[in-house]
């Protein structure tokens, strides 16, 4: 615990280092660099230890405030979630570093650099907070932190709205969470975790309120539809390192927190776990569904953590049916799946979202359909971004593929229990369905950004980002690569943190998820692939090959105008769906393209935030300074009090 | 001695009523000095023997609220030079009967009341009616001035239920609270004539910029 | 694994290029032509293994890359399959998670292979694939779910090996409406009628065909003989369900595992002359609806 | 002694500052102004220290209650003092005894009702603040500040009036009993009170002092004259006359609970509560101009100090800590908001854009106290508003705590959308001749206040220290409740 708190002291200097030494940039941004890389080490060590299966003592600190005392722990849940966040954390700071370089002269880089260290660290002690203060302290310092990151670039005006849409989301999940430990402790004084806990199992209705409200707050947090409506907005206005980190963990939180609150909870009510479970296919259906209706990249990829967050929550509802059913293993397994997954999509989301960065710094439009042919121009990246891409669609052998595989066992075991359980085949299907339509999203943009030829002709000649841009992409590519190589190394781990949430119902139980085997398969398709690559280089070898312009059946040669785009791409899909999802298709002589538009926000939040303004400026009539109608208000209050008085006193 | 309480008691009632039917600044400005005179008279009256507290309570009302007061006003409105006419948002004739209203309630409310045993079972009744009528012409008159004076009745009203309690509150926060409102009314008096200063009126109903 | 699985194995992959010849015969019979002989896909294959290629100036490696990604994956997904009707050579669980996503990394690099190209036309069939596939995907699943549900195994070898004919006479209904359903998913994944017609010439109504335009000679050689490939395995899964091998002695399975491969050919072929091609619009619903046959078999075996 | 000097100190300096020739035309004595709130703060410290006898036959005492609303009023004052030395170099008064006159009078006033005993006293010196500011706020002399003059003052003497009837009333309720209006002497004999008048007298006094203290529907002059008045003063009376006026109800909040009356006084407060939440949510949203929005979020902030006094339990310990959390708060905000106008001239949306830019310190300390202000963690607001919910919730009233939380809510939007609508984005481009953007100066005078005030509100979010807590756990006891 003195490492994690040693970790997080480092990280926070590292930030204040960037502002001290902000007139020389190059020594702030290097001693930041050993810092804030320390630190994340000095954390990650015991994180990993404890997956490992070892404990760590907790951290009490004397009561300083009011509600008992500051309790920090490390268990196998917080350490997954605290390895995601320094893991991911460090390599968004140093492309961070980088990609604000070019800025220097015109914003206080410095700040930005200081406010990331700010929320890497406030992440890390959410993770580790074990009593209800400085949980909430750290929540929202962590929100306010990335809220000021988003609104980084504050002289455009979607940035603000998008930072004011945030930040208002964010405060009222604070708000739900005062109610959620207000209504879990009752009038006790302790709320440390340990004495929270104390008061499970709860009778009556207090302890569907209490599982409902954290549900919506930290659906708020994670953005699972229909609480996703300021996501996107978000994500896509950050700088892309901000984007990363908080696609990658921040929105994570939410699902830390639905985890903690089940380890805390003991076991949930069957409904909640079907609610759960519903939340996750609509939230990954549809987004989905809505990434393949966008253009801008950033979006796409915002949607997409909707998506990821749609199957984590299928892990989790899984999870709690086992619990709630008394099916140990299934409850192990959909917890463990959740909690890899949670992992990986950090690391392939945040790299992805990395190198969407990278295209947008050197082509200077987020425009999918502007763009194309980048691979020759930018190969590193576009490597990489493959390699991620890959990952999220959930292909082996890479680590998506090894967390959709336990939520599957999960789901499928479901099926093939006995009773109402079963249903959770269907949940399956669906999560096929999601990992289909994602595989068509992601073709759609890796083909369009790197394959092909650019659609538009581009102001500037995009060129290779610099080494230091791409130095985090190889890394979280790697760290893909690795976790889907050996799924019997991080699997364990995983059914480790299952075990935890699934609390007394696992009940010790020892599962095999199969991670033996299914290892011997990846790194079996890793080398055939590879001897497959090589047999066909040798053979290919000394065979006459020929340059020429791609046949085009007959047409003169294809103009990049002809090119097919992203919305031509994704026109058959959508025309399915475009009944629910507030898609739109505009057709014109030449073009061809489409809109969405986000049903809850565009659809439900501004129409009704807007009839509230209208209705509040109509009671506003009283503050027209009218002498008389003030003194009236004050008179009526003295009547109303001595009406009440004498109601009271006949009754007293 | 409670007879001649009694009147007294009646004739402030009857001077409520008279400055809420005046139509004219300076007879409204008279009624209030010419209750303050009433009001200077009831320590003395009610209380059980002539005592320093009562005869030096009943001097320093007069001087404040028959005296100075009555006078700082009529200075105003010289200074002010405004046109004499009060403007009621209400008229005469309907204030007076809410007046009437006014009495009546408080007469009404007044024997509801678990009072303690008084020097002037009148006492009560009529400081409501007092407090009722001054707020009355508070809310209805445009004149700022007039609104000092619904104001100062308001007052007075909430001093003569002060009466019912001589005997535990002492003279000397009798003396604060006299020079509260002797403060009060004069820093009214000093905006009341920047009011007209800035408004070339004493017309607070124009005082609406301030709004959302 | 033992011998009979490899020697399985083999078969598969030298009588995998007949099963085209054998359907387009059929078909080709039905409809009072000759058409080409049987075996002419191997021909084909000598001709282009033996010529050079031709790469367009827009492609990168990707383009090159996925022919051998296609090959690989389909082999893997083999060695997941009990060709035998036994035992697979490699089996674990949940592997049917696996099958399905090896498919699908194939198709991700042969969809990429055609965008990569840049050419619109590769494009519009990249887009049909990848429409065609989000449904047929949760479709197979349903189909693996109701196997899971008949004989309770969570990997392939379990489900189409030794206790789903152990599962017939109780769960005869579900079994069937599955295989059905698989087989009209063995008509979508290899694009045959009525989702595509292999045969046609026009460019804008292919699916399969038109994304591998632009690959030649060895490449393309590669592609023939893993599209091929791929209809063998779906082959094998369809025999899994109908014909369960379990019980049976090696040669005889072998024999009924090549004759039914036959079968399945030549249903195809029946398939394909009896029936018109549907519009691309229609696609979806007529794999929604094999889903739907799956979806009846799992009920069946719910509770 | 002490006692003595604390009030009378401030009140003889401001007698000389009024009468003294020197100081006529725009100069203030500033150097006075600084030494006689160091003073008082030193007093009152040692008030924490030393405990003190009761002087004027116990009119004048020193309770936990009445000593957490004197600190309040001492450091606020001090820190005010510090500011207004930057201020008047760059804004001088149009008469500086006045300003530091009304200044000097209004601290004496204030420490009279914090350490009165006496109820009438009390109200001499709640009526004696209320003329105190008048002037303060009439100070600019134009029509706008007239009219927010004339509404406070008439508004709120009529409040104060009331309050007075009640004071009677509880004269009456006494009878015999005990010493008259001596609280001690009313707590003790709290039982033998009649309850009607008792009764009468809590609600008068809740209206009086409510209307000073701006508890809805009597809130009314509170946005017009926070407005108007410049906002050092405006910050002076969000912090210490609201507080000085929820003393005035506590007051009478203890005698009550010592009737056992408290099932009495809970609707009322609870429903003053709510109203307030709910009109400051209502006037909140959509509002254009950042005094104004401090007005109404005063108004919230009065609404949940009596919520958590109506609620009672651990809501009295969270009224306590919320009543100096928000004093500070107030005060920190009002003179940022005191720069902005310096710099631009108004505090309106339309005028000001970008300020990040052009007064980064200050645009910095504003967003902190946006958040500190709308109760987010760490700062202290949080923990109290935090406490407050939970009595709620605790006290069996879920559907209070729900409405809390979403007037919070609403709140929070409201301004959340004006205050970073004005710091964030691009300043509006500089009139020729005028200083360009970013060229303001923000003098360490008009920063350093407001940032120490920050640091106690962010202080208090993660460390209560032991004296403080204890004084306010024994405050939460005598207003009936407990600590947490």
């Amino acid at each position: 615990m003195t490492l994690v708190a040693l970790g997080v002291a480092l990280i926070l200097l590292a930030g204040l280092a960037a502002v001290a030494l902000a007139p020389r940039p190059a020594a702030g941004e290097t001693l930041f660099r050993i810092l804030f890389g320390a630190g994340c080490i000095a954390g990650a060590l015991p994180a990993l230890s404890v997956l490992s299966g070892a404990t760590v003592p907790d951290l009490r600190l004397v009561p300083v405030t009011p509600f008992g005392p500051w309790v920090f722990g490390l268990d196998a849940l917080s350490a997954v979630f605290l390895f995601t966040v320094l893991s991911v954390g460090a390599a968004c700071a140093y492309y961070g570093l980088a990609y604000l370089a070019h800025e220097r002269g015109h914003r206080a880089v410095a700040i930005a650099h200081l406010l990331l260290a700010v929320l890497v660290a406030a992440l890390a002690l959410t993770v580790v907070a074990r009593a209800a203060l400085p949980f909430l302290i750290a929540w929202e310092v962590m929100a306010v932190a990335a809220y000021l990151l988003v609104v980084l670039e504050h002289e455009r005006r979607e940035v603000r709205r998008a930072g004011m849409i945030y930040v208002v989301a964010t405060h009222v999940g604070t708000l739900l969470l005062f109610a959620l430990f207000a209504i879990w402790a009752g009038g006790t004084s302790d709320l440390s975790f340990s004495a929270l806990a104390a008061h499970a199992p709860f009778s009556g209705a207090r302890g569907g309120t209490i599982l409902a409200v954290a549900l919506i707050a930290f659906g708020l947090k994670a953005g699972a539809v229909p609480f996703h409506f300021w996501l996107p907005e978000a994500h896509a206005a950050a700088p892309a390192h901000v984007s990363a980190l908080m696609s990658g963990v921040v929105i994570k939180m939410g699902i830390y927190g639905l985890l903690r609150t089940l380890v805390l909870f003991g076991a949930p009510p069957p409904w909640w776990g079907w609610l759960v479970l519903a939340l996750g296919a609509v939230s990954g259906v549809l987004g989905v569904v809505w990434a393949l209706a966008q253009h801008d990249i950033k979006r796409l990829l915002a949607f997409h953590s909707v998506e990821n967050v749609g199957i984590i929550l299928l892990g989790i509802g899984a999870g709690a049916l086992g619990i709630a059913y008394g099916h140990p293993l299934i409850a192990v397994l959909g917890f463990a799946g959740a909690a890899l997954h949670t992992l990986n999509h950090a690391l392939f989301k945040s790299l992805l979202f990395l190198g969407a960065g990278s295209v947008i710094h050197a082509t200077g439009t987020r425009e999918i359909d502007r763009l194309g042919g980048l691979a020759r121009r930018m190969p590193g990246t576009a490597a990489t971004f493959l390699v991620g891409a890959a990952a999220i669609v959930g292909l082996p052998p890479l680590n998506g593929f090894v967390s959709e595989w336990v939520v599957y066992q999960a789901l499928l075991r479901g099926a093939s229990a006995g009773g109402v359980i079963q249903l959770t085949g269907l949940a399956a299907v669906v999560l096929a369905f999601i990992g289909a339509l994602a595989l068509a999203c992601f073709v759609k943009v890796v083909g369009v950004l790197y394959l092909g030829t650019p659609r538009h002709a581009l102001s500037t000649e995009p060129r290779e980002a610099e080494p230091a841009l791409i130095r985090p992409l190889v890394a979280l590519a790697a760290a893909c690569g690795a976790i889907g190589l050996v799924p019997v190394v991080v699997v364990p781990s995983a059914l480790r943190v299952g075990s935890l949430v699934a609390g007394a119902a696992a009940g010790g139980l020892q599962v095999d998820a199969g991670a033996g085997p299914a290892t011997a398969f990846t790194v079996g398709l890793a080398v055939s692939l590879l001897l497959g690559w090589g047999a066909y280089a040798v053979l290919g070898r000394g065979r006459e090959r020929l340059e020429a312009g791609t046949w085009s059946c007959g047409y003169p040669t294809p103009t990049p105008r002809m090119a097919y785009t992203a919305s031509s791409f994704a026109a058959p899909l959508l025309s399915v769906f475009r009944s629910f999802t507030g898609v739109r298709t505009h057709r014109s002589a030449e073009a061809f393209s489409t809109h969405a538009s986000d049903p809850v926000l565009d659809g439900v939040l501004v129409p009704a935030w807007r009839g509230a303004r209208t209705a509040a400026t109509w009671v506003r009539q009283v503050q027209r300074g009218g002498l008389s109608v003030y003194l009236l208000l004050v008179g009526a209050a003295v009547v109303v009090s001595l009406l009440y008085l004498v109601v009271a006193g006949r009754h007293p | 001695m409670r007879d001649a309480a009694q009147i007294v008691l009646l004739l402030i009632v009857l001077s409520d009523l008279a400055i809420l039917g005046t139509s004219r600044l300076s007879s409204c400005i008279r009624g209030l000095a010419a209750q303050g005179v009433l009001l200077g008279l009831l320590p003395v009256l009610i209380a059980p023997q002539l005592s320093i507290h009562a005869v030096s309570l009943a001097l320093g009302t007069m001087i404040v609220k028959a005296v100075v007061l009555p006078w700082f006003l009529a200075w105003a409105i010289r200074e002010a030079a405004v046109r004499r006419e009060i403007e009621p948002i209400v008229g005469f004739i309907a204030s007076q009967l809410l007046g009437a209203l006014a009495v009546g309630l408080a007469f009404a409310i007044a024997s509801r009341l678990p009072l303690p045993a008084l020097p002037q079972p009148l006492l009560v009744p009529v400081s409501l009616a007092t407090l009722m009528i001054g707020f009355i012409v508070l809310t209805t008159r445009r004149k700022a001035l007039v609104q000092v004076v619904g104001y100062l009745i308001l007052e007075n009203g909430i001093y003569l239920f002060g009466l019912t309690q001589t005997e535990s509150v002492p003279f000397l926060i009798e003396l604060g609270v006299l020079l509260d409102v002797f403060v009060g009314v004069f820093i009214m008096g000093i905006v009341v004539f920047h009011i007209n200063r800035e408004f070339d009126s004493l017309d607070a109903t124009r005082l609406t910029e301030l709004t959302d | 694994m033992s011998g009979s699985e490899l020697i399985a194995l083999g078969i598969l992959g030298v009588v995998a290029p007949a099963l085209p010849g054998i359907a387009g015969k059929t078909k080709s019979l039905l409809t009072g032509r000759r058409g080409p002989p049987v075996l002419q896909l191997y021909a084909d294959l000598r001709k282009l293994l033996g010529k050079g290629a031709v790469y367009s100036r827009t492609t990168t490696w990707v383009f090159r890359a996925a022919p051998v990604v296609v090959l690989v994956t389909l082999f893997v997904a083999a060695l997941l399959l009990p060709v035998d009707g036994r035992e697979a050579p490699a089996r674990f669980t949940g592997d049917l998670v696996a099958f399905a996503g090896l498919l699908a990394l194939g198709r991700f690099a042969l969809v990429l292979a055609g965008l990569d190209t840049g050419s619109s036309f590769e494009g519009l069939g990249a887009s049909r694939e990848v429409t065609i596939a989000s449904f047929a995907e949760p479709a197979l699943l349903l189909c693996f779910i109701a196997l899971v549900l008949v004989t309770g195994d969570l990997s392939l070898s379990g489900m189409l090996g030794s206790p789903l004919a152990a599962a017939w006479p109780r769960a005869g209904a579900s079994l069937s409406l599955v295989g059905i359903s698989l087989f009209v998913l063995l008509l979508a994944e290899n694009s045959r009628v009525p989702v595509d017609d292999p045969a046609t010439h026009l460019e804008l109504t292919m699916i399969h065909e038109v994304i591998v335009l632009d690959h030649s000679g060895p490449d393309l050689a590669l592609i023939l003989y893993g599209s091929a490939f791929k209809l063998t395995l779906f082959g094998v899964l369809v025999l899994g369900v109908f014909v369960p091998r379990a019980g049976l002695s090696t040669p005889a399975a072998l024999a009924l595992l090549v004759a039914g491969l036959g079968v399945v050919a030549v249903a195809v072929g029946v398939v394909e002359s009896a029936m018109a091609r549907l519009r691309l619009v229609r696609v979806p619903q007529l794999l929604v609806g094999a889903g739907a046959l799956a979806l009846f078999a799992t009920i069946l075996q719910l509770a | 002694m002490r006692l003595l000097a604390l009030w009378a100190i401030p009140f003889a300096t401001a007698l000389v500052v009024l009468g003294a020739p020197v100081f006529r035309g725009r100069r203030v004595p500033v150097a006075l102004l600084l030494v006689v709130a160091g003073a008082h703060l030193a007093v009152v410290a040692s008030l924490w220290i030393v405990p003190t006898v009761p002087v004027f036959g116990g009119w004048l005492d020193v309770d936990p209650l009445g000593l957490t609303v004197l600190t309040i009023t001492s450091v606020l004052f001090l820190v005010t003092a510090i500011y207004i030395v930057g201020h008047v170099r760059r804004d001088p008064p149009r008469s500086g005894r006045v300003f530091a006159g009304g200044l000097l009078a209004f601290l004496a006033a204030a420490t009279v009702v914090a350490l009165a005993h006496h109820l009438a006293v009390l109200w001499v010196g709640m009526e004696a603040t209320t003329l105190a500011v008048a002037p303060l706020v009439f100070l600019r002399r134009d029509r706008r500040s007239l009219e927010a003059t004339w509404k406070y003052l008439v508004v709120s003497s009529v409040g104060i009036a009331l309050a007075l009837l009640g004071t009677f009333f509880l004269a009456s309720a006494q009878g015999g009993a005990g010493r008259p209006l001596l609280l001690p002497d009313l707590i003790a004999h709290a039982r033998e009170l009649h309850p009607a008048w008792l009764r009468a007298a809590f609600l008068f006094l809740l209206v009086g002092f409510g209307t000073k203290m701006g508890l809805a529907p009597m809130h009314t002059w509170k946005p017009d004259t926070y407005g108007e008045a410049p906002s050092l003063v405006s910050g002076l009376m969000a912090g210490v006359l609201t507080t000085c006026a929820f003393l005035g109800i506590a007051r009478v909040t203890e005698v009550v609970a010592a009737a056992g009356l408290a099932s009495f006084a809970q609707p009322v407060l609870l429903a003053f509560g709510l109203l307030s939440l709910a009109v400051a949510a209502t006037f909140i949203i959509g509002q254009g101009d950042v005094k104004r929005l401090l007005a109404y979020s005063s108004v919230e902030h009065m609404g949940l100090l009596v919520l958590g006094l109506g609620l009672g339990g651990v809501g009295a310990y969270g009224t306590m800590l919320h009543l100096v959390n928000n004093s500070l708060a107030k005060g920190w905000m009002f003179l940022i908001t005191g720069n902005i106008v310096l710099a631009t001239g108004s505090a309106t949306a339309g005028a000001n854009r970008g300020l990040i830019r052009t007064l980064p310190a200050s645009a910095t300390l504003l967003v902190l106290g946006l958040f500190a202000v709308t109760g987010s963690p760490p700062f202290g607001l949080f923990l109290s508003e935090f406490t407050i919910v939970r009595a709620a919730i605790d006290g069996g009233h879920p559907w209070i705590a729900a409405v809390t939380l979403a007037a919070l809510a609403i709140i929070f939007v409201g301004m959340a959308a004006l205050i970073l609508g004005i710091v964030l984005g691009e300043p509006p481009p500089a009139p020729t001749g005028e200083r360009a953007p970013g060229a303001v100066k923000e003098s360490s005078w008009l920063v350093v206040g407001p940032v120490a005030l920050a640091a106690i509100v962010l202080m208090l979010g993660v460390y209560i220290p032991g004296p403080l807590q204890e004084m306010l756990t024994r405050a939460a006891m005598a207003l009936g409740g407990r600590g947490p």
